[in-house]
């Protein structure tokens, strides 16, 4: 990374994965493989976007959040509500769910940082928050309380429900794409410098004329909305959304490990970290399906959780940093 | 010998549902066995029907996510899903292939309202359950010459218990109950000793609690610790009150509860034989069990009748399905938009350590014991 | 007292120290100088067993010490006040001397705060005041005191003049004079070049990874190399 | 430039700077020196707006800046470094000059050219190298690298030099007054008294939070207010036989 | 009300293991509530086993807990995870699958109690009927946590946790071994829960998740009482129980549940350090 290079070559990773990614299901298909693969990717691509989002405000921005659901929430709710309550397309409706997202972000990291929460208790914080909304979210009627809000199925492109998985494979990619071209925009930018250094030392940042309240807002308000729109995407896959899913511990946990796994604080980190988890989960699930059949509940998860040990005790700085270390050595 | 028929077992079998995802499973098992060992399905040459078991890890996701994998293994059909968000995804991923789905449990009505032609639901849904429970509900009180005037409703806050302390509430009131409070709580609760104390203050006649099995088994020993002692325990689609583990570990808590849910039909002799197969593993008698077991013998059924593995002709064979040969208290099958209209919950009531039917009257095994006296 | 053979170590791939030999006699203080970033440091953290040596050995006390932890050098009366202080910010100044007699010397832990706070009645004067608050000079005090709570045979002292007013930096060189004049064997890295050979009895001169110079302090100090490079003259 | 106006501080019980008030003259070297624990830090991290003082004013230009938050200063003009150094300690060193450059160049072409200018002045090698692994010394470039690429107009220099032997300290008084050259005003505190004489036109020194002494170097290094709080007699008297000699 | 205290105190308990590890050393220890669960399943284990009462069990299993949470940080933690913050959320995230998945493969998913003559008993004191059991959880939450607070602020070994927290290098120089002083950090923890399993038993349930329901709260607890504090965890945690208890009086409770959040919002934003906390 010396200084002054820069330009269109820094896209062409990018690039280059997009173009890899968008060769995906044709060769899913030439290779015979049923939707299991092509299911799993898409479920991928939804979740790297809630990592992505994540990463921006704890990988880059150092805010670790623990309540990353609560946006993820948002986005699903907003999208779901919108369109169950109040009728609105949801074409329409997904930009207004990322928008709400986003302003709840906003309040959220207002507030937290105002009170110069940091570290662990910033965590905790937002992940009070993310329960507050749950527990709201299962009272609430206009969410559908406990029973959650299930969208009529009526396939039609203008319903944002298509025949063919592709399809939604191929939108979800785009937003994908679109994340990592505006990730790495940021670290091409003042903004990213300043939220880098805010992560590293806050008080130093402050002293070189960086308003760290101002830059720690944008990132949560960026993060924010790129996790709604996975909660979005969620709900148009599922057609259905409910309190635990929403706003649940499991997404918070999901979009903070990826980037972890992945590699925190850098573009790939969290699409990488999402397939591997993701995709070591199923493999978890097929090895051990094979060896033993299914006799014993809950093996295959044993199993994913020393391989989760295993890789972090291999890839000390995530796969990422795997990557670069080998690649290093190459050159 | 002719190809085995695969057949998409789903249950949750980890994380928050993992209990009822195994009695459910083991429902599956038994069937799938039963079948085998009567020669298989005969129209296909007495073709085995093969298990592809998937755990749906309690959440949707990883629900569909196996609905793919069977797909891909060749199923000719899905059994099970157990909580509604997962039957309604799998379903929902399963209709892409137009791989009949049949729920076992999964209440909510939504599942069966989609217009999805290749599911089926062979319990009763959620409204059917509330209907029933309060019906008989009212039976019971008028029988009893009307004891229970005021009423405590406490309920778990999922998608069970919430809508159906709603339903509870309005219909209740409409009959000439007081309804004193409606009581939510989360699951799981850590402490279910503020419920207790705010039933002591109350003193209702009757509670009616529906929550799953730690939450009620809390409730019950601290109600009976604390010396509450209503009129009756009537308990609705409730995880513990029809839960062997709870009467013998809990004999005295467990007394004269009552409870409106799934449950065998205790008068067929294979309900006797499969639960006494069950409880020689060292397991407990649950309604996943035999539900998940006529599940499987059904869908069985439609196979052998449609004489072939292709799935629409299954489904066809689904939909026009008259099917006895199940252990539920139905009846016949009759599948009007996919949803088994014969299918109704029954009431049980713990006594002398044992779960009784006391309704409806068809299917009793026992009378009931109410009010509770002492 | 300490000898050092052939000691090469480094961070990963990059070598910083190819090659050192030196002795510490008892009773000495011995001064190791050299510019900025040549290795000081990592040539004292390797003999506190903090950074792993990669080829050479290390004898103290009699016994061979390359490759054992650091509690165990501890242990044997080698004690290295580091560099930047490392003090325990979030505890009290008091707290961070008991630290001090964590593994040695714990008999005598009342008999030796006393003598800290005597050496230092600043510290005395800030005695329940959480250390990260102190002030920079104050910290390095506290740093020095912690490290003479676990009575040390060998005090490794590593710019112990940082941050320090000229006043206390004499004070400083008074206090290694005198440590030492009670039979304490010192070694001593500092950019303090002039001071330090005064107080020296031998020192090294440590450039590109060796010790490009050694001797008698009095006649490294008159060599006109050393004073060209380190003093500017 | 800069005037501090009966300014204390108070921790809890501790009286860490009391009534100090000093001036800064535009296009000034300033040192302020004093023993270990007199207040100097503490009174940098009120000029820059890190902590607000307990009484007192601080003017910067004429305008009352009490209170106002760094980064404001930072971009009025103030910068500073800190004596217990705080680098960016996962970044290299030139992305860690950068974030100071943003401040006048937004574009990123922009500022890492500024910023290997500014590293170049005050001779950091290896930019690529991660911060955490410079030795003290680097860090202390590091600091004033840092803090120079925001082009302040008052830089407020805490203990930079301290860790740099006799020949360093040497070779960075000429970067120091090629700063000044450039037009900016420093205040530094400094234990190093060679470079205090060599660099300050002014000297204010402070004790117990209190001022003991104020005036040129040459008249501080003979004042026995401050031989006895600060220097001691061997300094006094090298730095009294230096300046003879010099 | 006073429920809500002895319900709090059992949250101090569970919150006091983590106070050590999370509050001291800051680390998020993902397994806390496997590690819950796990004690629990060995309290049932040792009662049905060798029926041994669940309080006689303490002395057995608060060292063997103690053991299991040594050798865990020394042989697993430590070593995948270098003590890199980051990473050993990753690893500790592991762990807990490990352990709660593993419980469910030999325990499976039924949920367990204990039956004990004493486990109905009550106190009868007037105004309120009074669980015996929660008494009892009561009297040793707070005799753990003067134990603990004793060995934090008197020991060496305490002193030596809290300088490794923050300055391990320092702390390796004065002869700390960082390595045994985290392993003992985490052993304290795992026996603390032991105590807490065997004070739950008695009036509590069992199944390979049972544990997640209390991590949640004894998060809340530990940052409430501020970070690291013993007292503080003691008192956050009979905060937070009579604000359950309260809330779910008024809200019902599940809507109560909020009420816990809300209170542990509104302490953060206006005083970040929580109760007892000292700066940051
Ligand atoms: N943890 C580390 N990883 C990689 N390189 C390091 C690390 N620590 C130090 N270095 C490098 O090793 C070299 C020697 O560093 P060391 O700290 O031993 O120098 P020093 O002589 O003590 O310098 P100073 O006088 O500035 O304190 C330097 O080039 C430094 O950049
Ligand atoms: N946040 C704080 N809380 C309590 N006391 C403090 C705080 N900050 C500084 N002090 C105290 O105020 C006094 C002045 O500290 P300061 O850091 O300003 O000294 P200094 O003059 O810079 O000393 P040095 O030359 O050693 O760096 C010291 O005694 C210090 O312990
Ligand atoms: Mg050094
Ligand atoms: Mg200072």
């Amino acid at each position: 990374m010396t200084a002054g290079r820069s330009g269109l070559s820094d896209f062409l990773p990018i690039a280059v994965v997009a173009l890899a990614l968008a060769l995906l299901p044709t060769g899913l298909t030439l290779a015979g493989s049923t939707g299991t693969l092509l299911n799993l990717a898409i479920t991928i691509l939804i979740l790297s976007l809630a990592a992505q989002g994540w990463n921006i405000a704890g990988g880059y921005g150092g805010q670790f959040s623990f309540g990353h659901a609560a946006f993820f929430g948002m986005g699903a709710y907003g999208q779901a509500v919108l369109q169950a309550r109040l009728g609105v397309n949801p074409w329409v409706a997904l930009p207004l769910a990322v928008t709400l997202g986003s302003l709840v972000g906003l309040g959220i990291g207002y507030l937290a940082f105002r009170a110069r929460l940091r570290g662990s208790y910033f965590a905790l914080v937002t992940l009070a928050f993310a329960e507050v909304f749950r527990i709201l979210a299962n009272a609430a009627p206009f969410t559908g309380g406990a029973a959650g809000t299930l969208l009529p199925l009526d396939v039609r492109p203008a319903n944002f429900q298509f025949a063919a998985r592709e399809t939604f494979f191929y939108l979800a990619l785009v937003m994908v794409v679109a994340v990592l071209v505006l990730n790495r925009l940021i670290e091409r930018s003042r903004f990213g410098a300043y939220l880098v250094a805010v992560r590293e030392n806050e008080d130093a940042a402050r002293s070189l004329g960086v308003d760290t309240l101002a830059v720690k807002l944008k990132a949560i308000a960026l993060s924010a909305a790129i996790t709604a729109a996975s909660g979005a995407l969620y709900t148009q896959k599922f057609l259905y959304i409910d309190a635990n899913i929403a706003f649940g511990s499991w997404i918070s946990v999901e979009a903070l490990l990826a980037p972890i796994i992945g590699g925190i604080g850098t573009v790939f980190g969290p699409l990488v970290g999402t397939a591997t988890l993701l995709g070591l989960g199923e493999l978890a699930k097929t090895g051990i399906h094979a060896a033993f059949g299914s006799a014993i509940p809950g093996i295959d998860l044993i199993l994913y959780g020393v391989l989760l040990v295993a890789a972090i005790a291999f890839a000390p700085q995530g796969v990422m940093g795997l990557v670069a270390r080998l690649t290093r050595g190459g050159r | 010998q002719a190809a085995p028929v695969k057949l998409g077992i789903l249950q949750p079998v980890t994380g928050n549902l993992a209990q009822d995802g195994e009695y459910g499973r083991i429902g599956a098992e038994a069937a799938i066995n039963d079948i085998n060992q009567a020669g298989g399905i005969k129209s296909l040459g007495g073709a085995k029907i093969e298990m592809v078991f998937g755990d749906a890890r309690s959440n949707p996701e990883a629900g569909t996510q196996e609905v793919e994998r069977m797909n891909g293994e060749g199923v000719s059909a899905i059994v099970g899903g157990f909580a509604s968000p997962i039957c309604l995804a799998a379903s929902q991923a399963a209709s892409r292939y137009d791989l009949p789905y049949v729920v076992d449990v999964g209440v909510s009505d939504a599942i069966v309202s989609r217009g999805l032609k290749n599911t089926f639901r062979f319990g009763p849904g959620f409204g059917t359950c509330t209907r029933v429970a309060i019906e008989n509900l009212v039976k019971l009180n008028d029988a009893a010459g009307k004891p229970a005037k005021t009423v405590v409703l406490v309920h778990e806050d999922g998608l069970f218990g919430t809508g159906l302390a709603k339903l509870m509430n309005e219909r209740l009131s409409a009959l000439g109950f007081q309804i004193l409070e409606t009581i939510p709580h989360p699951t799981p609760a850590r402490d279910m000793s503020n419920v207790a104390l705010r039933i002591r203050a109350l003193n209702p006649d009757l509670v009616i609690p529906s929550s799953y099995y730690g939450e009620f088994v809390l409730l019950a020993r601290t109600m009976q610790q604390q010396r509450i002692r209503p009129k009756g325990i009537y308990a609705v689609l409730n995880g513990a009150a029809s839960n062997f583990r709870f009467v013998k570990e809990f004999p005295d808590a467990a007394s004269n509860v009552m409870d409106c849910n799934h449950w065998a039909d205790p008068r067929k002799p294979k309900t006797a034989e499969l639960r006494k197969q069950v409880e020689a593993t060292g397991r407990f008698w649950l309604y996943n069990t035999p539900l998940n077991y006529s599940c499987v013998k059904l869908v069985a059924d439609a196979i052998e009748r449609a004489a072939s593995r292709d799935r629409t002709k299954i489904i066809e064979a689904l939909a026009a399905s008259t099917f006895t040969d199940h252990i539920m208290p139905y009846g016949p099958t009759r599948f009007e938009n996919g949803q088994n209209m014969g299918a109704a919950p029954v009431n049980t009531q713990i006594q002398g350590g044992d779960i009784k039917v006391i309704f409806p009257a068809e299917f009793a095994d026992a009378k009931a014991v109410f009010p509770v006296t002492g | 007292m300490l000898s050092v053979e052939g000691l090469v170590a480094g961070y990963g791939g990059t070598e910083i120290l190819r090659g050192l030999t030196m002795t510490v006699e008892p009773g000495e203080i011995v001064a190791v100088l050299g510019s900025n970033g040549v290795g000081k440091t990592t040539l004292n953290k390797v003999l506190s067993g903090i950074v792993p040596a990669g080829a050479g050995q290390v004898r103290f006390a009699g016994e061979v010490i390359t490759g054992a932890s650091p509690q165990a050098i501890v242990d044997l009366g080698l004690i290295h006040v580091p560099e930047g202080r490392k003090i325990f910010p979030n505890m009290t100044v008091r707290e961070n001397l008991v630290l001090g007699s964590y593994r040695r010397a714990r008999g005598n832990r009342a008999a030796n705060l006393e003598r800290v706070f005597e050496t230092f009645p600043r510290l005395r004067e800030r005695d329940r005041q959480s250390a990260g608050t102190l002030s920079g000079g104050e910290q390095q005090m506290l740093a020095i005191g912690r490290g003479l709570m676990g009575e040390p045979r060998l005090l490794i002292l590593d710019e112990p003049s940082l941050g320090l007013s000229p006043l206390l930096v004499e004070e400083m060189f008074q206090l290694i004079r005198r440590l030492n004049a009670d039979g304490l064997a010192i070694m001593l890295v500092e950019q303090n070049v002039m001071q330090s050979l005064d107080v020296a009895s031998r020192a090294f001169i440590l450039e590109n990874g060796i010790f490009a110079l050694h001797g008698q302090a009095s006649e490294l100090a008159a060599a006109p190399d050393l004073r060209r490079a380190y003093l500017g003259m | 430039m800069l005037s501090v106006e009966a300014v204390s501080k108070r921790f809890g019980g501790l009286l860490a700077v009391s009534d100090v008030t000093m001036r800064v003259a535009p296009g000034s070297i300033s040192g302020l020196i004093g023993p270990n624990g007199a207040g100097k830090t503490t009174l940098f991290t009120m000029i820059s707006g890190f902590e607000r003082p307990t009484s007192g004013r601080i003017l910067f230009d004429g305008r009352d800046i009490t209170g106002t938050a760094p980064e404001v200063l930072a971009a009025a003009g103030i910068a500073r470094t800190f004596q217990i150094v705080q680098p960016f300690a996962g970044l290299s060193v030139i992305e860690n000059v950068a974030v100071g450059a943003y401040l006048r160049h937004p574009g990123r072409r922009e500022a890492l050219a500024r910023a290997e200018a500014v590293a170049d002045l005050v001779g950091l090698g290896s930019l690529g190298q991660p911060a955490s692994s410079l030795t003290v010394a680097g860090r202390k470039r590091l600091e004033l690298a840092r803090a120079l690429a925001t082009e302040p107009r008052l830089l407020l220099l805490d203990e930079v030099l301290a860790g740099l032997n006799p020949s360093e300290i040497r070779d960075i008084i000429p970067v120091v007054q090629a700063i000044r050259a450039s037009g900016v005003t420093i205040l530094m505190i400094e234990h190093v008294m060679q470079a205090v004489m060599s660099l300050c036109e002014h000297v204010h020194v402070i004790a117990n939070g209190q001022t003991i002494a104020s005036g040129a170097p040459s008249a501080i290094v003979g004042d026995p207010k401050v031989v006895e709080a600060y220097l001691g007699h061997g300094a006094a008297e090298r730095l009294a036989g230096r300046a003879a000699h010099g | 009300m006073l429920n809500g205290l002895l319900t709090g105190a059992v949250y101090a308990l569970v919150a006091l293991g983590l106070t050590l590890v999370y509050g001291v050393l800051h680390i998020i220890n993902f397994a806390h509530g496997a590690m819950l669960t796990l004690a629990m399943f060995a309290v049932l284990m040792v009662h049905l086993g060798f029926g041994l009462d669940p309080y006689l069990a303490i002395p057995v299993l608060a060292p063997l807990f103690f053991l299991v949470g040594y050798l865990l940080q020394r042989l697993v933690i430590g070593p995948a995870s270098r003590n890199d913050d980051s990473s050993i959320l990753l690893v500790t995230l592991g762990l807990s699958i490990v352990l709660e998945n593993g419980l469910l493969a030999i325990f499976r998913s039924d949920t367990r109690s204990l039956t004990l003559d004493y486990s109905f008993s009550v106190l009868d004191i007037g105004v309120a009927l009074l669980s015996l059991p929660r008494v009892v959880g009561f009297g040793v939450a707070v005799l753990v946590a003067g134990g603990l607070w004793a060995i934090l602020a008197l020991t060496d070994t305490g002193k030596a946790i809290r300088a490794v927290a923050k300055e391990k290098l320092g702390a390796a120089l004065v002869g700390i071994d960082v390595n045994h002083v985290y392993a003992v950090t985490f052993g304290l923890g795992a026996a603390t829960l032991a105590i807490a399993a065997c004070l739950l038993m008695p009036s509590f349930y069992v199944n390979p998740r049972v544990g997640n329901a209390f991590v949640l709260v004894a998060f809340t607890v530990v940052v409430l009482g501020g970070m690291g504090s013993i007292p503080g965890a003691l008192l956050g945690g009979l905060i937070i129980g009579v604000v359950e208890s309260l809330c779910g009086l008024y809200l019902g409770e599940s809507l109560g549940q909020i009420g816990i959040f809300l209170i542990f919002i509104l302490v953060l934003l206006v005083r970040p350090t929580g109760l007892f906390g000292a700066r940051a």
